[in-house]
């Protein structure tokens, strides 16, 4: 059946419209552009930082990729030579391997174990506070320190980890020194340092997950897998989404902890992309160029990996 | 049609507003304000982008903000000790009393990030008047620019004396396309230490000057948890320092001697398989990578390693307090397959002259100071760093450092000046790595380098 | 104290909530409601006096002002929202004088006036309370106070009761007639439930999909349901609604006749026999008797056997079948009938409707 | 707010399964706090370390095999550390630094995410993927674009040329809009009607409502300032100007490796961040809670 338009009657007909069309044009016309003035007031302090120290480096990041020599030696145009150099380059492939192969271990590691984590801190009633604390002591400490400290854990003779191998019978792991293992060391440095962060962040989402659905699966005969694989997981989607989008996006970016660590070696096993970057444009000078397409190959390769995760964990 | 030029976002967005009367006129309008806004922010961009690429780019001569007194010398280099700070406290008392009218301010930078601070102290305004340069770098700065030519100072007669007291050698390396460019200074010699304990207890009484005297030495002296030998194997811990003896002495460098091509092919190649098979076949070393730099040395000072390739001021530590718990000496490395050459390596460090610096004459005036063997000689000794004066030496309450000044220094063959010196060396490293793995031979490691500095070249 | 005119107003978005072409003219002091299931855009409507949601047609006018491009603080109107949007950050005494302080009223005033219209609202014992520590009905009558004491020209509230539990809305229902019998402030009241709506309204305004239904008092609007929307959306349980075709001075439902009352054979001569129409009998019309009874003038006698019994307390209401139709009948409370039994249904035509085949009231 | 509990539910829950009676639960709990730990331990060991390292003279460090606790804790390396070097210069430095990027960034950030959560304008969802995309440039690629700029400016050795860059990070803005998102919008909505403009809705109704957010925020933005290196390292030249990272790092040097000052140094400048964390950890999990993480 059709809608019926009815007016009141009784207290008269349709009235006239008071302002003319183009009246109300204008109007509203400097009523939204009031509105939107308003909102860029609001942008404006950010803006300013944002393009001033973002926006525009960007830029002449993007001016010097087709330019040589330094920021300190003159610039000479060079065309598309430093894009064709980081397709040919070796050290290009390997450090972008070597980065993905960390991501590949670091991320689902760090994931797993902050799960976990989350998951018993929030059955602890007692003295949760403290290991929240404690937890997230690691995330707080400075690369610099953190590198330090890791020198007591790796270290061949008095390290933590090779003392206790010793202990239990084994040989002692070459920790930073072999090529086979540097990366990996490289890795657990990265997941200690980062559990903390994700077990909070998890422990916040569990908390906030309504009780009334764990009941309703506890009356429906679900065990704790059950209820973590089929309530716990899509209820956490928004935050795993959001913690993995920003994961990759971090940890594509490694370069602190290799610096300090390892400086790439050894034979490059622990070069990142980012690691390079910072070789290219500081130690070899004249590389400027070079190092700035190598930085937007990295943006590139950021943007598309987290654009594909984005498809795939937004649908579904 | 203004649809067209409008981003898909817009587009939506009014959609989703649903403006319905919105005329095209009024979306022109929304559109020219975005429009102004964005290229008020291009305009704004692009000026700031377009002075910065204008400016002359090493920032050089016009100072704009607070213009320091005219007679203050920045002056920078590297931590060379703990205490370098107090230390140098003490030497700007001196200098400025014996320079009244001229400030002196030490500062320092840290080796591990020293291209970054000093790419960064070159690109500022204000750059240092004079900088402490190792001869690894000194040729990078030349050729942007950025150091001035005191040709004219350092050949003035009036200081002539003091020119002809300063290593012949220093003087090669400062000169770069017919000019000079810092007075040397200061340098480390990369030696090797032995354990006379151990040696004595493995009945060894001299140090080997072949290489297989060593070989033999190093077998015999590996076991009951001695490691016969140990050098730095990686990049991090500048183990080309400890490579390059074992390559000079089979007459091979990084280039040849016009700079012009590599020279580590085949040349390199015998002293290289030697240190990979001594690693990697004979293990008297403990494993690649097992130790960085300080663990060796503390490995060594723990009476667990009997011959060390390290650094001369290692020994100032080392006698500290109540010194080592053994006697040790200090070597050169073998000779090469021939027998011919025995050298030493050297890295040294030059005063140069910044060319941003508005106060040239004063930094001569410091730099002729801190060269002068009053002022050189007591502070390297006190660091137990070599110096590289001929005329006298520095008072070493340290015989080790004594001996390296009186036998080292004379050996020492110091890096070659390149451009890209530097990123030669980092670059092939790691084929000199696979070598001291035994993944590959010490010919196909320097096949492979040769390849990657001709690259440089 | 205003008028509140709507002038051709409109709104698209695309999705729900749109509005259209809506007529209509709020009088001074008047209590109105707007009724209507959620998403036909009562609420939208009332956002747009408000200024939280733009005009996209048409002119919305306070006391002859258009209100269309001014900002929501300047149109002097207040709203209750039906989460009452009370700050939580503030104390209870913060939140009503809020508005106040924004308007730079001198702070004693505040204090003053504050006291004042929390006394009128029984809130002195809470002023130092936060909201989260207040009852569902304190909040809500917080909520109102902050909008009282601005002394708007307009109220507007947006299902204030809606989360309240019954008890509480039918006092708090009461306190509001009472407040505004008191303050005579101009209220546009937006809700989905027909008895606030019924019990409240001066008037009510039924609205579907966006477009307006029927205005009127709100027993006109019950008698008088201008489509079976609006007699379908007002009345518990739902009006009887039967499909069926006219046949001179007969209904020909699904297996059962009714013959038309003279008013119902008026409103029928505005369309031609035999075309598609709807039959629509309030529950309380239909009155159900154990045994045969007679027809008699508007009352017409069906057989029906009951299916369904819900006592209710006050009433029973009683589902029979007739034909294939099912009438629900809303009888006195301790009828002796059950499921099975043979009952005959009285029709009373009375208040009866015929609705033509584009659901509009055929005798409007 | 829509209440999503039933009471009729907690009605029907059947008391949680303790088959071994008390036992059962117990072990339970048993096993939950043993994870948690060897958790903490593994957490805390290195820092167990370090500190010890920092009590030892500096002699002792490396022998072998090493002592887990010094035989004879001395503060020498603490009086080393502040007699010799100008901690406590560093120290301010850090700390004006980081203090200054945080509460710059709370403002401008929440600023900047209450317009793009609240308000309706031309251009915001392009900007807003602007802002999304910048999160993913490694800043160590933009280092000499913004040494430049800086320079340009005039700022190299300044307090301002180590703040402004630190402001330019979206993750804040990013955070912040998701924080004011999952705000009602009716509060907004009511303080436009009680007469608020639009800056008074944020300064009196927005700000006080996102202080979890602003914390998380805070306290996130102060660590990344605090923690920096690579920036402070260049942008200031001259010695006065060091941070702490800075300056801890200058210990470690190829000629002096003194891992006690080092771990010295590590302990006292992890010090204010811990303290930080302790007092603020509360709202740090309020404030996740609150929705940054809701996509």
């Amino acid at each position: 059946m059709s809608d019926i338009t009815l007016t009141s009657t009784e207290i008269g007909a349709a009235g006239q419209l008071s302002l003319s069309p183009e009246e109300h044009k204008r109007e509203q016309r400097r009523y939204l552009l009031r509105r939107t003035a308003t909102a860029y007031l609001f942008l404006v302090p950010a803006a300013v930082f944002f393009i001033a120290f973002l926006v525009i480096p960007i830029g002449f990041l993007f001016f010097y990729t087709f330019h040589n020599g330094g920021i300190i030696s003159p610039r000479v145009y060079v065309g598309l030579d430093n894009w064709r150099n980081v397709f040919r380059d070796d050290l290009v492939i390997t450090s972008i391997k070597n980065t993905l192969v960390y991501c590949l271990m670091a991320i689902p590691s760090v994931f797993v174990i902050s799960m976990f984590l989350a998951l018993v801190l929030q059955q602890a009633t007692r003295g949760g506070s403290v290991f929240r604390s404690v937890f997230y002591l690691p995330t707080l400490t400075p690369y610099v320190v953190a590198a330090l400290i890791w020198q007591f854990v790796v270290h061949r003779d008095f390290g933590i980890l090779n003392m206790t191998l010793v202990k239990l019978g084994r040989d002692p792991v070459n920790w930073i020194g072999d090529p086979d293992m540097a990366l990996k060391s490289i890795t657990m440095l990265e997941v200690w340092r980062g559990v903390g962060f994700w077990t909070l962040l998890f422990l916040a989402a569990l908390i906030g997950l309504p009780k009334e659905l764990y009941q309703a699966a506890a009356i429906d005969g679900a065990n704790a897998w059950q209820r973590f694989r089929h309530l716990t997981i899509p209820l956490l989607r928004p935050t795993i989404f959001f913690a993995v989008v920003m994961a990759t996006i971090w940890n594509l970016q490694l370069f602190d902890s290799v610096s300090i660590m390892t400086n790439g070696g050894p034979q490059n096993s622990t070069a990142t992309v980012v690691w390079y970057i910072q070789q290219t444009t500081f130690a070899y000078t004249d590389k400027v160029g070079f190092g700035a397409a190598l930085s937007f190959t990295l943006l590139m390769l950021i943007l598309v990996l987290a654009l594909i995760e984005i498809r795939l964990l937004r649908k579904r | 049609m203004t649809d067209k030029r409008l981003s898909p976002f817009d587009r939506a967005k009014l959609r989703r507003e649903a403006v319905i009367d919105y005329s095209r006129h009024s979306i022109n309008r929304r559109e020219f304000m975005f429009k102004m806004t964005a290229a008020g922010v291009g305009v704004a961009a692009a000026t700031r982008i377009g002075d910065a690429i204008a400016a002359p780019a090493p920032a050089m001569g016009v100072k704009r903000w607070a213009k320091q007194a005219d007679a203050t010398i920045r002056f920078v280099k590297g931590v060379h000790a703990a205490n370098d700070a107090e230390i140098w406290d003490g030497m700007k008392a001196e200098f400025e009393a014996a320079h009244p009218g001229i400030t002196l301010q030490p500062e320092f930078y840290d080796w591990a990030t020293m291209p970054e601070q000093l790419t960064a102290g070159y690109a500022s305004d204000d750059p240092w008047d004079v900088v402490y340069n190792t001869d690894q770098v000194l040729a990078r700065w030349v050729s942007e620019g950025l150091i001035a030519d005191i040709t004219a100072l350092a050949n003035d007669a009036a200081w002539a004396g003091e020119r002809e007291a300063i290593a012949p050698f220093t003087w090669d390396v400062v000169n770069i396309g017919g000019a000079e460019f810092g007075v040397g200074v200061l340098g480390a010699v990369f030696n090797i230490w032995y354990n006379l304990d151990l040696f004595e207890a493995a009945g060894i009484s001299e140090f080997p000057t072949t290489r297989a005297d060593f070989r033999e030495a190093a077998i015999a002296l590996t076991g009951d948890g001695v490691y016969g030998f140990e050098l730095r194997d990686s990049a991090a811990n500048s183990a080309f320092w400890d490579w390059f003896p074992w390559i000079h002495n089979d007459h091979a460098d990084i280039l040849s001697d016009d700079l012009s091509t590599q020279n580590v092919s085949p040349n390199g190649a015998a002293g290289t398989q030697f240190l990979g098979d001594l690693q990697s076949v004979d293990k008297v070393t403990p494993e690649v990578g097992a130790y960085d730099w300080d663990g060796a040395a503390a490995l060594f000072a723990a009476g667990r390693i009997a011959i060390l390739h390290d650094e001369s001021w290692r020994t100032t530590a080392w006698d500290a307090g109540d010194g080592l718990p053994f006697e040790y000496d200090v070597a050169m490395a073998p000779f090469g397959e021939d027998g011919t050459k025995q050298t030493a390596m050297g890295n040294f460090g030059y005063a140069t002259i910044s060319e941003g610096s508005e106060n040239k004459e004063a930094a001569w005036e410091f730099v002729k100071w801190f060269a002068s063997a009053d002022v050189i000689n007591p502070y390297a000794a006190t660091i137990g760093l070599q110096t590289v004066r001929v005329d006298s030496v520095p008072e070493y309450n340290n015989q080790h450092l004594e001996k390296i000044q009186a036998e080292l220094v004379p050996m020492v063959q110091p890096p070659q000046i390149h451009v890209n010196w530097a990123e030669m060396v980092r670059t092939m490293w790691p084929e000199v790595e696979k070598a001291y793995r035994g993944e590959q031979s010490g010919e196909e490691a320097m096949a492979n380098a040769a390849e990657i500095i001709n690259g440089l070249v | 104290m205003a008028q509140v005119e709507f002038i051709q107003v409109g709104k698209s978005y695309g999705e729900t909530g749109a509005v259209h072409n809506v007529n209509l003219t709020v009088d001074d002091s008047e209590f109105l409601v707007l009724l209507g299931p959620s998403g036909c855009g009562k609420s939208t409507l009332l956002k747009m006096v408000a200024g939280l949601e733009d005009v996209t047609a048409g002119e919305i006018r306070i006391d002859g002002r258009v209100v269309n491009y001014v900002k929501p603080g300047d149109r002097n109107v207040a709203m209750v929202f039906q989460n009452y949007a009370l700050y939580p950050h503030m104390t209870v005494q913060e939140n009503i004088g809020f508005p106040l302080k924004m308007t730079k009223v001198p702070k004693d005033q505040i204090r003053e006036r504050v006291t004042r219209t929390a006394a009128i609202l029984g809130l002195d014992g809470l002023l130092d309370r936060r909201p989260e520590q207040l009852s569902g009905g304190q909040r809500q009558r917080v909520a109102l106070a902050r909008s009282i004491i601005r002394e708007p020209a307009v109220f507007l509230m947006d299902e204030p009761l809606s989360n309240l539990d019954a008890q509480l809305r039918v006092q708090t229902r009461e306190e509001l007639l009472k407040l505004h019998e008191r303050l005579q402030t101009t209220t546009i009241y937006v809700t989905h439930d027909q008895i606030e709506a019924m019990t409240m309204g001066h008037r009510i305004v039924v609205m579907r999909s966006g477009v307006v239904q029927q205005v009127g008092r709100p027993q006109d609007v019950y008698d008088n349901p201008a489509n079976t929307f609006v007699a379908a959306f007002l009345g518990s349980p739902r009006i009887n609604l039967q499909t069926g075709k006219l046949d001179g001075a007969t209904f020909g439902g699904d297996g059962f006749v009714v013959p038309l009352n003279s008013k119902l054979a008026g409103a029928a001569s505005a369309v031609t026999a035999g075309s598609d129409v709807a039959l629509g009998v309030r529950p309380e019309d239909i009155e159900v008797r154990v045994g045969a009874v007679e027809a008699s003038g508007d009352k017409i006698a069906l057989d029906g056997v009951v299916s369904l019994v819900e006592p209710v307390g006050s009433d029973l209401y009683v589902r029979a079948q007739t034909g294939n139709v099912d009438w629900m009948a809303r009888t006195e409370a301790r009828l002796p009938v059950e499921p099975g039994q043979a009952v005959t249904l009285v029709l009373n035509l009375e208040h009866a409707h015929l609705f033509g085949e584009d659901g509009r009231n055929l005798a409007s | 707010m829509v209440e999503t509990h039933f009471p009729e539910l907690d009605a029907t829950v059947p008391p949680p399964p303790r088959r071994g009676i008390l036992s059962t639960a117990s072990l339970y709990k048993l096993a939950i706090y043993i994870i948690l730990i060897v958790a903490a331990f593994i957490a805390m060991v290195p820092f167990g370390y370090v500190v010890s390292t920092s009590l030892k003279s500096t002699m002792s460090l490396f022998a072998y095999p090493p002592d887990w606790l010094p035989d004879e804790p001395t503060l020498d390396n603490y009086r080393n550390l502040i007699d010799r070097y100008p901690f406590w210069r560093w120290l301010m430095n850090s700390a004006i630094v980081a203090g200054s990027v945080t509460l710059i960034k709370l403002v401008v950030d929440s600023m900047a995410g209450y317009a793009f959560a609240k308000m309706r304008f031309p251009g915001k969802e392009p900007l807003f993927l602007l802002v999304l995309i910048s999160l993913m440039v490694p800043f160590a690629a933009l280092l000499i674009p913004t040494f430049i700029i800086v320079r340009e400016l005039g700022l190299l050795n300044t307090y301002w040329g180590l703040i402004l860059p630190g402001l330019a990070s979206p993750i804040g803005i990013f955070m912040m809009r998701q924080f004011i998102e999952s705000l009602p919008s009716d509060l907004e909505n009511a303080a436009r009607l009680d007469g608020c403009s639009e800056f008074q809705i944020y300064r009196r109704v927005i700000l006080p409502l996102i202080k979890p957010g602003l914390v998380v925020l805070g306290v996130f933005t102060f660590m990344t300032q605090w923690t920096s290196y690579l920036w402070p390292l260049v942008a200031a030249t001259k010695p006065q100007m060091a941070t702490l990272t800075v300056g801890a790092r200058s210990l470690t040097s190829d000629f002096t490796q003194d891992w006690g000052l080092n771990s010295a140094a590590a302990v006292l400048s992890m010090l204010p961040m811990i303290l930080v964390f302790i007092f603020l950890q509360r709202y740090f999990i309020a404030g996740s809670i609150a929705g940054a993480l809701k996509e």
